[in-house]
C-alpha cells in the first residue's frame, strides 16, 4: 500500500501542458514531446530483400512454366495446379492466418506441388496433396523456415503412396486445349474413371521396355509427365534468374546436374545399354526438382560445403533408383532422403571460424 | 559375395528394420532425441545384432535342429542373458564405455528389432556369414534411422513447433515422411 | 510406491496410462498389424493372453526370483506363453497366424509386456496384477482397434472385411503402409493433444530463457507509449 | 608488395600473398555523398558542455573539480584511474555546474562533470609545452599520449597509450593505420585524410618511434581516391611507409579484416592484433596524437560527420568533446520532418539516440540521422535458411544457427559455436531477407554468457 | 506321447537355463556395481521442477544432498508440505523450517506513471531494450515493463499488470531467484513475506529531476528517513535505504509523509488492485 | 551419484546364493520346456495338416480339381516319387502331378519364387509340358505392397489370365496387347509385381520343362503300359 494514489500521480504527471515545459526546478529540458525518436539496435539500416520479395519473385518465375503446362495438357492442368494452390494456400490461411500466407512461400508449395502432378489427376486429390504437404510438410514443423522436408514433395509422396494408379496414369501431350485428359472432376473420395488416352513416360519406357526417348522430344516437352517436368528449357531460364539474383544456391542444381550427368556418362561408357546422360538430364522430373525443389532454401543445407554433398548426393540417389531401383523415377525420393541427412550435413560441414585452425577448438 | 552384400544393403535400406519393418520402434522413438546418444544407441545395436546373430546361428545349427518350436524361448533367453552379462562385463572392466553404450544395453535386449532379427534369419535359412551380413546391415540400417531422427530432432528442437506436436505427434509424422521416403528404395536391385 | 484403489488399477491401463497412445510402448505390432481390425483383434488377444498370463506367473513366483536373473526369467516366463500363443494360433487359425507373421514371436519383445511385469506384477499379489494386466491389454486393444480401424476403413474402404465405403472408393494405399502406420499414430497422438489442450486455458508462452520472441520489429507496436511522445 | 613473414601460420591461409580485401562483407550503399565535399569546419561553442568520466575502454576517470571551479580549455578535470584509463580534460573554459547524472551517449544516465561554457572568455588553450617528440622515449611518449586523453577515435575509444606498450613476448613488425571508414554515410577519417595528410604522417612517425617499428600501411578503401591520393603526395621521404588501396567492403574497418586484407594473415580467435605482429590505429586518432605533440594540445576536440538524409545541412565538424547533440543538429540546420531515429556512430554499429541532450564524447564518429523510410519496422520472418548471413559473416559464423539457439536461450551451446569471436558488425542482420535481429540477440547472448562467467567465477 | 522328445525339449531348455544361470551367476559375483537405491526414490518424490531454489544442480543432488543429510527436506521450496512430509518420513529425518519468502520489485513506474523518451522496437526482452541504449524509459533505473521476469518464472508466479508492471503472486511464488537474475535492471529482491516496508524504487537522481520522469519515484526528500524509527531508513546517493537487519523496528508511520509513494507498505501482493488497509494507516 | 564397488557394503542388500541363481533359471527353463512341448504335442498334428490342406487346396487351384494327385522331388534333373535316402525332404524341390477321373494326367504343379516389387513372390502354377500351356496360377506369398502389388493375388481377371495361356508368357501393358495366345495382361500400377509373376513361371519353365517333357512321357508310356 501506498500513500499516493497511482491515478493522482499519473494525472499530475499529465497535467503539465506538454511533457517538459514549466518542469520548475529541472534542468533538462526535454523535448520529448518534440521528437518520436525511435530507438532500434545495430545495424539500423537493411538490405532491401525480404523474404516476401524473394518468395513471390520464385512464384513470377514460375509462372511461364505454369503457362506451358497449359499449353502441354491443356486446361485441366491448370485446374490441377490451380487446385494443389488453394489446398496449399487455404490451409497455410485457416491455419496460421492470412499473414502467413502474405510471404509467398505456401504459394509455392501448391505450384509447386501442383507441378508434379500428372494432368488427369482428380482435383480432390490434387486438394488433398496441397492439404497434407502444408499441415504434416510445414505447418505441423511451426511454418515457415522450420520444416525438414519440402512440403510440396511430402505432398507429393504422400499422394504417390496413397493413390499410385492415379498419379502414375499419364496423359498424352497436346490432345488439345480443352480436352477432357483424366477423370478430373471425380468425386472426391471417389476412384477415377479411368477410360483415358494414357502414354507411358520416358522413363517407363526406358525402365520397363527398355527404350529411350529421342532427345527432341524430350527437349521440347512433347512427352508424357507430370505438369512441369516437360518444359525444361522454362525451367533452366527461371533457374538461371533467380540464381543471378541469388535467390537459390546455384551449387546445387550444378552440382545435382553435373552428378548425375557423370554417373549416366560412366555407366553408359560401360554398357550402352544404360541410359545416357542428356535422356536421363532431361526425362522425368529431374530438372523441375534439381532447379526449384533441391534449392528450397528450408529444406537444404545452409553451408556450401554442405550444399555440394547435398546436391552429390540427390543426384547418386536419382541414379541409382532409376537405374537399379523398383521405380522409374527417383528425384522425389532422393530429394526426401537428402532432406532428411540436411540436419546431418549442416552439422558435420560447419565453417571454419576466421582465426581458427579446422578440427581444432580455438587456435 | 555379391548375394552377402545384397544382404546388407537390403537390411540396411530397403527393408529398413525401423521404418519399413516397424521393428525396434519404443527405443526408436525413445533414444533418438540428441545425435551422440543415437549414435551410440546405433553402435550398441550392431553389436547386440552380431551376438544375437551368432546365438541363434549356433542354437540353430546345434541345439535346436529338432526342437523348432523351441525357438523363440531360446533365443530370448540367450540373448537376454548374454546381453546382461556383457552389460555388467562392461561396467565392470571400462565404466567409460558403460556410460556410453551401456545404459542402452538393457534397451536394446527387449527390442522387437534385436528378435526380429534372429527369427528372420532362421526363416530365411541364413548361414553363418550370411546371419552376420544381415546383422550388421540391419544394425546399420537402425543406426541410420536414427541418426538421421535425432539430427532432425535436434534442429526441431529449435524450431516453434505448435503445443499440440510437442508430444510425439509431430516426431511419428516424421518417421512417417521418413519412412515414405525410404519407399523410394523399394525393389532396389531386384529387378 | 503410491497406494492405490483396485478401479484405479484396472482403469489406468486404459486410458491414462495407456500403453500405446500415452506410453508409446509395444509399437512395434501397434503398427505392423494393423492394417486390417482382424489383425488387430488377433494381436490384442494374444497380448492380452500373455500378459494376464505372465502377470499371473510372475506376481506368484516374484518372490522366489533373486534379482540378478529377474530380466531373463520374466523373460523366460513371458516367452513360454508366447509360444504357446503361436502354436495355438498356428493350429486353430492358420490364415491369421500368417498374417501376424513373426510379431506373434514379437510378442515376447513387446515393451509393454516387461514394462508391466517390472513395474507392477513383480511387486503386488496377484489379484492386482491380473486386475493391471486387464487393464494394460484393454488400453492396447484400444488403440489396436483405433488403429485398424481407421487404417482399414482409409486404407481398404472396409472395417472388419466388410465394404463400408461405397463401390467408387478409392482406398488410400499409404494408409496400410508402414509411412501410413506411422502417419495414423501421429494423427491420433496429435489429435489427443489438441483434445487435451482445448480443456485447459492456453498455456501462456513460455520462451525464456528457453527464447525470445522474435516477431517483434512490427509486434512493439502494441507496447508502443504514443501517449508519451504525443 | 610487402609481405611480413608471418609469425602465425595458420593452415588454411595457404601462404596467403596480401590481397586488397577480406572474404565475405557486406556491400551496403556507402552514401557518403551527403558529406564526402564538405571541408572541415570549427563548431562554435555552445552555451553547456557536459563530459562523462566514463569516456573510454576500462576505468572510468576521477573527477578533479568541484562544482563552481572554474576552469581553462584544456584543463585536465578528471584524472585518469589506473592504467586502462585516460584523463578527462575541459573541451571549453567556463565554470563547473555540476557532477551528477546525466544521459550518456550510450543511451544510458552516467555520471558526467557540466561546464557552464563562459562566452566571453577566452577559449585558446593556455601556451602550454609542446613536448619534443624526437627526444622522447617510447615510454615518455606513451605517458604523454595518456596524459593527453587520447583513446582510439575508430569507436572502441580503447586507451591509445595501451596499445603503444605491447608486452614484450609480442614482437610488433608494423604500424597499421585504418583508414578505411567502411560505415556508411561517415567521412570524417575521409576528411582528415584529405585536409590533414601531413597530421596523419607526422603522428605515424611519432607513433613508429614509440612502438620502435620500421614499417608503416595505411589501409584505405578505394573509394576514397582523393583521400589516397593526399596522403600519397605528402608521404614522408625516408619512411618505410605505404598506402594500400582496399576494397569497398564493409566491414573493411574491422582490424582483423584490415590485417587479413594487408598481410594475409588471421588473427587468431581469442587473440589480439599484437599477437599477429601489429597495430592498429584509427587515422583520426593518429592525427589526435600527432596534434598532441603539434602543439601540445590534449584530446578536447574532434572530428564529426553530422550527416544523414534526416540532416538539413550535413557537415564535417571539429565539435568540443561535451557538445551536446541538440546543439550540433541545430548549428547543422536541424531535423527534417520524417526524423526516425538519430545514431551516434555510423548506421551498421552506432548507438541509436533517445535523448537529444546526451553529449558527443571522443569516442563519437559521427551522427547520422535517418529518415522513417530507413528505419521503417519490418517483419520479423523465421529464418529460411538462405545462407546469406553465412556468407555475410566476416568471420564465417554460421549465424542462422546462433540466432536459432539465441532464441531458444541455449548461450552454453553458442559459445560452442564461437559466439565470442563475434564482432557484433550487423552484417548478418544486414542481409537476412527475414529481417531477424540477429545481431541484437547476439549481443544479448554475450552479455548473459558473460554475466554467466561472472557468477561462476 | 513321444516321451524322448518331451524329455529333450526339457533338457534343451533347462540346459539352456542353467547355462546362463551359471553365467550370471558367475559374472554377479565378479562384476557386480553398487549404488543407493534411495536417490531414485527420493528424486522420484521431489516436484522435478529442477528449478535450483534448493541451490543444488537439479531435484537429483538434492535427493543425494538430503539423504546424505547435508539439507533438510524443507529447503525445497517448491514441495507442498505433504511431499515434504513424505520425504522426510522415507529417509527418517526431519522435514525442517523455511521462511517463506517472495520476490518484491524495486520500481513502481508503470507506463501510466513514468515517462518514455523514445520508442523502442527490437526483441521482446527487457534485456535487450536495456541493451539498446535504455529501451527510452525516461528513468534509467526503471522496469521497462517488457516480462523478462515473467517469462522466466517457472511457477506462473509473475503476471504483467495493464501498466507493464511485472505483479508477483505470493502464494505461487517460491523464492527461487530466477527472476533476480533475470531482470537485467536487478529490480527484483527476495523478501520475507512478514517484512513490510519497501522502496519501490531506484532512481539515484534527486528532486524534481525525478519526478519528472517518474511520479512514483523517490526523489529523496528524506521525509520517511525522519519518520522511520532511528537508523531503521538512510539516505544514500539520493535514495532512501532500509537498513533490512533493523526491521524489526518497522512501522507504517515511514510512508505517512512520502509525496512520491516511493517507499510502501506491503501486505501479501505488491500493487494489489485494491490496496489494503494497513495497520497502522490510521495514524495518518 | 555415488558407484561403488561391493562386497555388500550397501545397506539392505544382502549377498546372494549363487546357487539359487542357477536353480531357479534352470528349472524355470525346464518346467517352460515340458509346458510348450506338451501343447506343442497337441498343435503339431493340427499344423502339419493345415499345410497339407494348403498344398492340396493351392494344386486344386492350379490344376482345376485333379481326381488324384502324385508328388515327385526334384533330384539331379530326373523327376523320383522318392526323396533319396538321407535327403532334407523339406528342401527339395517338389513337383505334383494331377489326373482327371479319367486318369489322364492334367498337368503338373509347379512352385516357383523370385523377387517381385518388395521381396520374394511364392507362386505355384499349373503347366502341361506337352502343350506348352500354363494352366493356372496362385500366389502363394507375397509381400507385395497391399492394394498395388498384392493384386497379383486379388486381381481376378490377372488371375484368371494365366488359365491356357501359352508359354514363354509375354507381359503387355493393359489392353495394349495383340491378342496373342501368349499373353497376359499386366496389372497397370503393378507392372513390376505382374511382371515378376510372369517371369517366376517363365524361369521355371524353362529350367523343368524339358524334365517334365520327358517325366511326362515316360509316365504316360509306364501307365500306358500298365494299363
Ligand atoms: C582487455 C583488452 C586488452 C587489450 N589490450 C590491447 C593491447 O595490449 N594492445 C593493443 O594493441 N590492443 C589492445 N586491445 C584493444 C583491441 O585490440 C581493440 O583495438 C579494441 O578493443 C578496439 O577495437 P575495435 O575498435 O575494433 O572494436 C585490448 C582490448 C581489450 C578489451
Ligand atoms: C565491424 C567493425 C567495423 C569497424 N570499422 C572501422 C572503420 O571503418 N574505421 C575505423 O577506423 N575503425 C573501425 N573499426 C574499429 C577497428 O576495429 C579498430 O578498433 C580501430 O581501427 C582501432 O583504432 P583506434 O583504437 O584508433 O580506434 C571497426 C570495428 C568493427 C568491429
Ligand atoms: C509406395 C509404393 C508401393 C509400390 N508397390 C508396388 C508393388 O507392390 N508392386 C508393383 O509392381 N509396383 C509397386 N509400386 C510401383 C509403382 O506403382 C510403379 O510405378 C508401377 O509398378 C509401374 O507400373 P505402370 O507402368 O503400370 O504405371 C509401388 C510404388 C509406390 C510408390
Ligand atoms: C528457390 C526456392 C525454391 C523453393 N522450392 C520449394 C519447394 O520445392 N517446395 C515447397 O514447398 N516450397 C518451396 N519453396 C518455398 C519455401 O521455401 C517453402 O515453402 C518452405 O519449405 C516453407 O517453410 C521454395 C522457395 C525458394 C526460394
Ligand atoms: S554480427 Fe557477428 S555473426 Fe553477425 S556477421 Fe558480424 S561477426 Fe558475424
Ligand atoms: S540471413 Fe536470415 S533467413 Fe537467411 S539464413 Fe541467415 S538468419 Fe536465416
Ligand atoms: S521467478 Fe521470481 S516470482 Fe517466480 S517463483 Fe522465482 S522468485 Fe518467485
Ligand atoms: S522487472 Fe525487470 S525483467 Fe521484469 S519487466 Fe521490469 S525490467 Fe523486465
Ligand atoms: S514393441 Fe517396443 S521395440 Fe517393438
Amino acid at each position: 500500500m501506498s500513500t499516493v494514489d497511482r491515478a493522482t500521480a499519473a494525472a499530475r504527471l499529465r497535467g503539465i501542458p506538454g511533457p517538459g515545459a514549466g518542469r520548475g526546478a529541472s534542468e533538462r529540458t526535454p523535448d520529448w514531446g518534440r521528437v518520436a525518436l525511435q530507438l532500434t539496435a545495430s545495424p539500423h539500416i537493411k538490405a532491401p530483400d525480404s523474404t516476401e520479395r524473394i518468395m513471390w519473385t520464385v512464384v513470377a518465375s514460375l509462372l511461364p512454366v505454369v503457362l506451358a503446362a497449359g499449353w502441354y495438357f491443356g486446361v485441366s492442368a491448370w485446374l490441377v495446379i490451380g487446385t494443389a494452390t488453394v489446398g496449399a494456400v487455404g490451409t497455410e490461411r485457416l491455419l496460421s492466418g492470412g499473414a502467413a500466407v502474405r510471404d509467398g512461400s505456401a504459394a509455392i508449395t501448391g505450384i509447386l506441388l501442383g507441378l508434379t502432378l500428372p494432368a488427369g489427376m482428380p482435383l480432390w486429390m490434387a486438394l488433398l496433396g496441397g492439404v497434407f504437404g502444408i499441415a504434416f510438410g510445414k505447418l505441423l514443423f511451426g511454418g515457415l523456415g522450420q520444416n525438414v522436408f519440402n512440403p510440396a514433395l511430402v505432398g507429393r509422396a504422400f499422394l504417390q503412396a496413397a493413390f499410385p494408379v492415379a498419379i502414375t496414369t499419364w496423359p498424352a501431350p497436346r490432345q488439345g486445349f480443352l480436352a477432357q485428359v483424366g477423370d478430373t472432376f471425380a468425386l472426391p473420395l471417389m476412384s477415377p474413371a479411368v477410360d483415358v488416352t494414357t502414354t507411358a513416360t520416358p522413363l517407363a519406357e526406358m525402365k520397363f521396355e527398355g527404350t529411350t526417348t529421342a532427345l527432341n522430344d524430350l527437349v521440347l516437352g512433347s512427352t508424357a509427365g507430370s505438369l512441369g517436368e516437360t518444359a525444361g528449357i522454362l525451367i533452366l531460364l527461371g533457374g538461371a534468374y533467380l540464381a543471378l539474383r541469388n535467390y537459390l544456391d546455384w551449387r546445387i542444381p550444378v552440382g545435382i546436374l553435373g552428378t548425375v550427368a557423370l554417373l549416366s556418362a560412366a555407366l553408359n561408357l560401360v554398357d550402352p545399354a544404360f541410359p545416357d546422360p542428356l535422356f536421363m538430364i532431361f526425362s522425368g522430373g529431374l530438372l523441375l526438382g534439381a532447379v526449384y525443389m533441391a534449392t528450397d532454401m528450408v529444406t537444404s543445407p545452409v553451408t556450401r560445403a554442405g550444399a555440394w554433398i547435398f546436391a552429390a548426393g540427390i543426384g547418386f540417389l536419382v541414379v541409382l533408383i532409376r537405374v537399379w531401383g523398383g521405380l522409374p523415377e527417383g528425384v522425389m525420393y532422393a530429394i526426401l532422403l537428402m532432406n532428411a541427412m540436411v540436419p546431418f550435413i549442416d552439422r558435420a560441414t560447419q565453417p571454419r571460424v576466421f582465426g581458427t585452425v579446422r578440427g581444432r577448438e580455438g587456435a | 559375395m555379391n548375394e552377402l552384400i545384397w544382404i546388407l544393403i537390403s537390411a540396411m535400406v530397403v527393408n529398413n528394420f525401423t521404418l519399413a519393418l516397424f521393428l525396434g520402434l519404443c527405443p526408436f522413438l525413445g533414444v533418438s532425441g540428441r545425435v551422440a546418444t543415437a549414435l551410440r544407441m546405433g553402435a550398441a545395436n550392431i553389436f547386440v545384432m552380431v551376438i544375437t546373430s551368432l546365438a541363434a546361428w549356433f542354437l540353430n545349427s546345434y541345439v535346436l535342429a529338432d526342437a523348432p518350436y523351441l525357438r523363440i524361448i531360446s533365443f530370448i533367453v540367450v540373448i537376454a542373458s548374454l546381453v546382461q552379462i556383457v552389460e555388467m562385463a562392461i561396467k565392470k572392466l571400462s565404466p567409460a564405455l558403460f556410460r556410453e553404450l551401456g545404459i542402452f544395453l538393457p534397451l536394446i535386449t527387449t527390442n522387437c528389432a534385436i528378435l526380429g532379427l534372429a527369427i528372420f534369419q532362421t526363416n530365411r535359412g541364413y548361414g553363418l556369414a550370411e546371419g552376420l551380413f544381415f546383422a550388421v546391415g540391419a544394425g546399420l540400417g537402425v543406426t541410420l534411422a536414427l541418426v538421421l531422427m535425432a539430427s532432425i530432432r535436434e534442429r526441431i528442437e529449435l524450431s516453434d513447433v505448435p503445443a499440440l506436436a510437442r508430444n510425439m505427434g509431430l516426431v511419428l509424422i516424421l518417421a512417417g515422411t521418413l519412412s515414405l521416403a525410404f519407399t523410394g528404395f523399394a525393389g532396389l536391385f531386384s529387378s | 510406491m503410491r497406494a492405490t484403489t483396485p478401479t484405479e488399477d484396472l482403469l489406468r491401463g486404459i486410458w491414462r496410462e495407456n500403453p500405446v497412445l500415452i506410453q508409446l510402448l509395444g509399437l512395434c505390432p501397434a503398427l505392423a498389424v494393423t492394417n486390417t481390425v482382424a489383425n488387430g483383434i488377433a494381436m490384442g488377444l494374444a497380448t492380452t493372453f500373455v500378459l494376464m498370463g505372465s502377470s499371473l506367473l510372475v506376481s506368484l513366483l516374484s518372490d522366489y526370483i533373486p534379482k540378478e536373473v529377474r530380466i531373463s526369467a520374466y523373460i523366460l516366463i513371458i516367452a513360454t506363453f508366447v509360444t504357446l500363443v503361436d502354436l495355438i494360433l498356428a493350429a486353430v487359425v492358420p490364415d491369421i497366424h500368417k498374417a501376424l507373421g513373426a510379431f506373434i514371436a514379437l510378442i515376447v519383445v513387446n515393451c509393454m509386456i516387461l514394462g508391466r511385469q517390472e513395474a507392477f506384477a513383480s511387486r503386488r499379489p496377484v489379484g492386482r496384477a491380473l486386475l493391471d494386466a486387464a487393464g494394460t491389454s484393454a488400453g492396447f486393444m484400444i488403440a489396436l482397434l483405433l488403429m485398424s480401424g481407421f487404417r482399414e476403413l482409409l486404407g481398404n474402404g472396409s472395417l472388419l472385411g466388410v465394404d463400408v465405403m461405397g463401390p467408387g472408393f478409392e482406398p488410400w494405399i499409404i494408409m496400410i503402409l508402414p509411412a501410413g502406420g506411422f502417419f495414423m499414430l501421429g494423427f491420433i497422438l496429435l489429435a489427443l493433444a489438441w483434445w487435451q489442450g482445448r480443456a485447459q486455458p492456453p498455456v501462456k508462452p513460455r520462451r525464456w530463457p528457453n527464447g525470445v520472441t522474435t516477431t517483434t520489429h512490427a509486434n512493439a507496436a502494441p507496447r508502443e507509449r504514443d501517449k508519451v511522445v504525443a | 608488395m610487402f609481405k611480413p613473414p608471418s609469425l602465425v601460420q595458420l593452415p588454411g591461409v595457404r601462404g596467403m600473398a596480401a590481397r586488397p580485401g577480406f572474404r565475405h562483407g557486406v556491400h551496403p550503399p556507402d552514401a557518403k555523398e551527403l558529406s564526402r565535399a564538405r571541408t572541415i569546419r570549427r563548431m562554435p561553442f555552445p552555451a553547456e558542455v557536459v563530459l562523462p568520466l566514463r569516456q573510454h575502454t576500462g576505468k572510468p576517470a576521477r573527477p578533479l573539480v568541484k562544482p563552481g571551479d572554474r576552469v581553462e580549455r584544456g584543463d585536465k578535470i578528471a584524472a585518469a584511474d589506473g592504467f586502462v584509463s585516460v584523463p578527462i580534460h575541459a573541451s571549453a573554459a567556463g565554470v563547473v555546474k555540476s557532477i551528477g547524472w546525466w544521459p550518456h551517449a550510450d543511451g544510458t544516465m552516467a555520471e558526467a562533470i557540466r561546464i557552464q561554457v563562459a562566452r566571453f572568455s577566452a577559449q585558446l588553450p593556455r601556451p602550454r609545452m609542446v613536448p619534443h617528440w624526437e627526444g622522447l622515449t617510447p615510454a615518455q611518449v606513451v605517458a604523454a599520449v595518456q596524459e593527453a586523453g587520447v583513446v582510439g577515435l575508430g569507436g572502441a575509444a580503447f586507451p591509445a597509450h595501451v596499445k603503444l606498450q605491447p608486452p614484450p613476448d609480442c614482437p610488433i613488425e608494423f604500424l597499421l593505420v585504418n583508414g578505411a571508414e567502411c560505415e556508411p554515410y561517415l567521412t570524417s577519417d575521409h576528411r582528415v585524410m584529405v585536409e590533414y595528410a601531413e597530421r596523419v604522417w607526422f603522428g605515424v612517425r611519432i607513433m613508429m618511434h614509440a612502438l620502435g617499428v620500421p614499417r608503416c600501411v595505411v589501409g584505405v578503401e578505394k573509394n576514397k581516391p582523393d583521400a589516397i591520393e593526399a596522403l600519397r603526395a605528402a608521404a614522408p621521404t625516408g619512411l618505410d611507409v605505404r598506402v594500400e588501396a582496399l576494397t569497398v567492403k564493409y566491414p573493411q574497418g574491422a582490424e582483423k579484416m584490415l590485417i587479413h586484407a594487408v598481410t594475409g594473415r588471421e588473427v587468431p580467435s581469442g587473440k589480439l592484433p599484437m599477437h599477429v605482429g601489429t597495430v592498429v590505429q584509427n587515422v583520426g586518432s593518429i592525427a589526435a596524437i600527432a596534434e598532441v605533440f603539434e602543439t601540445g594540445m590534449p584530446l578536447v576536440e574532434r572530428i564529426v560527420s553530422v550527416t544523414g538524409p534526416a540532416i538539413k545541412d550535413p557537415q564535417n565538424l571539429i565539435v568540443p568533446v561535451g557538445t551536446k547533440l541538440r546543439d550540433v543538429l541545430d548549428y547543422c540546420g536541424g531535423l527534417t520532418e520524417d526524423v526516425a531515429e538519430i545514431v551516434f556512430g555510423g548506421p551498421m554499429m552506432g548507438i541509436a539516440q533517445p535523448d537529444l541532450d546526451a553529449p558527443l564524447i571522443k569516442g563519437t564518429s559521427g551522427v547520422v540521422a535517418l529518415t522513417k523510410a530507413q528505419a521503417r519496422p519490418r517483419t520479423v520472418h523465421p529464418c529460411i535458411q538462405c545462407a546469406r548471413c553465412l556468407d555475410a559473416c566476416p568471420v564465417f559464423l554460421n549465424p542462422s544457427k546462433l540466432g536459432r539457439l539465441a532464441q531458444a536461450g541455449r548461450y552454453e551451446e553458442m559459445a560452442k559455436h564461437h559466439l565470442a569471436d563475434c564482432m557484433l558488425c550487423g552484417s548478418c542482420s544486414y542481409v537476412c531477407p527475414s529481417s531477424i535481429p540477429l545481431s541484437q540477440m547476439f549481443a544479448l547472448a554475450k552479455a548473459a554468457e558473460r554475466r554467466r562467467k561472472e557468477q561462476a567465477a | 506321447m513321444q516321451p524322448l522328445l518331451i524329455l529333450s525339449s526339457a533338457a534343451i531348455l533347462g540346459g539352456v537355463g542353467l547355462t546362463f544361470g551359471v553365467l550370471i551367476a558367475a559374472a554377479n559375483r565378479k562384476l557386480r556395481v553398487w549404488e543407493d537405491p534411495r536417490i531414485d526414490a527420493v528424486n522420484d518424490m521431489l516436484p522435478g521442477a529442477n528449478c535450483g531454489a534448493c541451490g543444488f544442480a537439479g531435484c537429483r543432488a538434492f535427493a543425494e544432498a538430503t539423504i546424505t543429510g547435508q539439507v533438510a527436506p524443507a529447503v525445497c521450496t517448491v514441495m507442498g508440505p505433504d511431499e515434504r512430509q513424505d520425504v522426510a518420513a522415507f529417509l527418517g529425518v526431519d522435514a525442517g523450517q523455511a521462511n517463506k519468502r517472495v520476490a518484491r520489485l524495486l520500481c513502481a513506474g508503470g507506463s501510466d506513471v513514468a515517462v518514455q523518451k523514445a520508442t523502442y522496437r527490437g526483441l521482446a526482452s527487457c534485456a535487450a531494450a536495456v541493451a539498446v541504449s535504455g529501451g527510452g524509459k525516461g528513468c534509467a533505473w526503471g522496469c521497462v515493463g517488457l516480462a523478462d521476469c515473467a517469462v522466466v518464472c517457472d511457477f506462473d508466479a509473475i503476471t504483467m499488470n495493464e501498466h507493464d508492471l511485472p505483479v508477483v503472486d505470493p502464494e505461487k511464488c517460491t523464492a527461487c531467484n530466477d527472476c533476480v537474475e533475470a531482470c537485467p535492471l536487478g529490480l527484483f529482491t527476495l523478501m520475507p513475506m512478514d517484512q513490510h516496508l519497501l522502496v519501490q524504487c531506484r532512481n539515484l537522481l534527486h528532486g524534481e529531476d525525478a519526478t519528472d520522469v517518474c511520479a512514483v519515484a523517490c526523489n529523496a526528500c528524506g521525509r520517511c528517513v525522519q519518520d522511520a524509527a532511528p537508523g531503521l531508513i538512510e539516505m544514500r546517493t539520493n535514495l532512501a535505504v532500509i537498513d533490512y537487519s533493523k526491521i524489526e523496528l518497522e512501522n507504517a508511520a515511514a510512508i505517512a509523509r512520502c509525496p512520491t509513494g516511493a517507499i510502501t507498505w506491503l501486505d501479501g501482493m505488491q500493487f494489489a488492485e485494491e490496496p489494503a488497509a494497513p495497520a497502522g494507516s490510521e495514524a495518518r | 551419484m555415488s558407484t561403488q564397488p561391493v562386497p555388500g557394503n550397501g545397506p539392505g542388500v544382502a549377498e546372494v546364493q549363487s546357487w539359487r541363481l542357477v536353480t531357479t533359471l534352470a528349472v524355470a527353463g525346464m518346467l517352460a520346456g515340458l509346458l510348450i512341448v506338451l501343447v506343442f504335442q497337441w498343435a503339431h498334428p493340427r499344423i502339419l495338416d493345415h499345410q497339407e490342406r494348403a498344398v492340396t487346396a493351392a494344386v486344386d487351384v492350379v490344376l482345376s480339381a485333379p481326381e488324384r494327385t502324385e508328388r515327385y522331388f526334384v533330384v539331379d534333373g530326373q523327376l523320383r516319387a522318392e526323396a533319396p535316402e538321407g535327403s532334407d525332404t523339406l528342401r527339395l524341390e517338389r513337383v505334383f502331378l494331377g489326373f482327371d477321373a479319367s486318369d489322364a494326367p492334367i498337368g503338373y504343379a509347379v512352385r516357383g519364387g523370385e523377387a517381385g516389387f518388395q521381396d520374394i513372390i511364392t507362386v505355384l502354377f499349373g503347366y502341361h509340358p506337352a502343350r506348352d500351356e500354363v494352366l493356372g496360377m496362385l500366389v502363394l506369398d507375397n509381400k507385395e505392397t497391399p492394394g498395388l502389388g498384392d493384386k497379383i493375388v486379388k486381381d481376378t481377371a490377372f488371375v484368371a489370365a494365366f488359365q491356357g495361356v501359352r508359354a514363354p508368357i509375354q507381359g503387355v501393358k493393359a489392353r495394349a496387347g495383340s491378342g496373342a495366345e501368349t499373353e497376359v495382361d499386366m496389372i497397370t500400377g503393378a507392372t513390376i509385381s505382374s511382371r515378376a509373376v510372369i517371369d517366376i513361371i517363365n524361369h521355371r519353365i524353362e529350367a523343368l520343362g524339358p524334365i517334365l517333357k520327358r517325366h511326362l512321357e515316360t509316365r504316360v508310356a509306364g501307365s500306358g503300359a500298365s494299363t
